[in-house]
């Protein structure tokens, strides 16, 4: 099997959504599925107005591109990208995209999901909402670090 | 030996401290070096007694509470990660 | 809770994965998680050059329509997008584009993947492939059967 | 009673055919009607007879073997769906 393409990124500057999408296309008539999954700040209801994120430089690129790599050896795919936003980000920003491209649909699924899960457990990264209650930083989910076991 | 210290999100914004290099005995774990953070009183047991949950991250590599941490090592301190 | 916003399609005109990807990000602020899937024609290492999709017309977007509708009864979604290509298609051409939007992204993930696997299995679409061997009418997976069985 | 016949796909395109009309007895099922083309032999024995895989809809909703047809039905027979 061939060597998937990574294509990993940790960046104040806006994802585009776009970019991404083209390049997961590219892969044209070699992948047959292409999943992307992209995570955006909620405004939950006018609780949130911004999103701030922190990440730990150096290590969170480090992590990522380790994460995306790790998901290319468990499953046969083409292309593997998973890029992240930091710094200050406003209700439908885009925080993360995660894609990749297989032969087939299950295969892709269960990448890009597999991805996100393990992306959300173990990148240093720390988001902290802002909003008319003022700021705080949000707490990690018990069904996040569940979510994260199937794969370990 | 001589540790550099990191710390991250809450904790940082909390300590009102980014990083500090400490003195640690030879043999040292990431526990030790929690305890003795915490036997510092005040916020700084409030975050690292008992079974706070701290995740920490040795020369930018995760680590346990176990790994021993070494002269010169940088050990980053920082609570459960919330990124995605 | 609010009704999701549907959009199904079964056309001839090649899908525009850009434009469907606006459509599910332009939910900005409510949900949090977009999940997309493409699915495109493969090459198959030369043995396709060209696929063709027939189908029943009428039927085929009712059908579509109606599984759309279904799943998102079964998941708190904010949009569910289904467009599906029908006629003559090339390598690397989209023949299929399903996308949802939620709160979270398990219930994202889990429903554009269930919305795929009834797709296959229930809309009236076959496709029939184009290659240095001939033409020959693509054979049902049991793999797809097994896959739909988990939602029925 | 009359019945109109769809053909799709495989069974289209063997057949030649993508539809015609047929007289069959009041209270006939999907199964009867499939058999009765299948008697029709040569190709027709060869797509619809003993366990071949085909799928049935009445008035483009999707049926079964021992769904019941009714005068002026619209009877879809098509290979299993491979879309998507």
């Amino acid at each position: 099997m061939d060597t998937a393409l990574l294509d990993t990124l940790i960046t104040q500057v806006p994802l585009d959504v776009q970019r991404a999408s083209d390049w997961l296309h590219a892969d044209a008539g070699a992948s047959g599925a292409v999943v992307m999954f992209s995570g955006l700040v909620r405004g939950e209801q006018g609780e949130v107005d911004t999103l701030t994120l922190e990440h730990y430089p150096g290590m969170s690129d480090r992590v990522l591109a380790e994460l995306a790599a790790d998901v290319a050896t468990r499953w046969p795919l083409q292309r593997v990208l998973a890029w992240h936003r930091v710094g200050s980000m406003s209700v439908g920003d885009v925080i993360v995209l995660v894609g990749v491209t297989a032969a087939h649909r299950q295969e892709a699924f269960l990448a890009a999901s597999c991805l996100m899960d393990l992306l959300k457990t173990q990148v240093p990264l720390w988001k902290k909402v802002n909003g008319p209650q003022g700021e705080q930083w949000v707490e990690a989910r018990d069904k996040d670090l569940q979510a994260a076991q199937r794969w370990l | 030996m001589k540790i550099s210290l990191l710390y991250f999100a809450r904790f940082r914004q909390c300590l009102g401290v980014d990083q500090e290099i400490i003195d640690t005995a030879a043999g040292s774990t990431v526990a030790d070096i929690i305890d003795s953070l915490a036997a510092r009183g005040g916020i700084w047991q409030e975050l690292f007694a008992g079974d706070a949950s701290v995740m920490a991250a040795i020369n930018e590599q995760m680590a346990t509470l176990a790994s021993a941490v070494q002269d010169g090592d940088t050990l980053a301190l920082f609570p459960p990660v919330t990124g995605g």
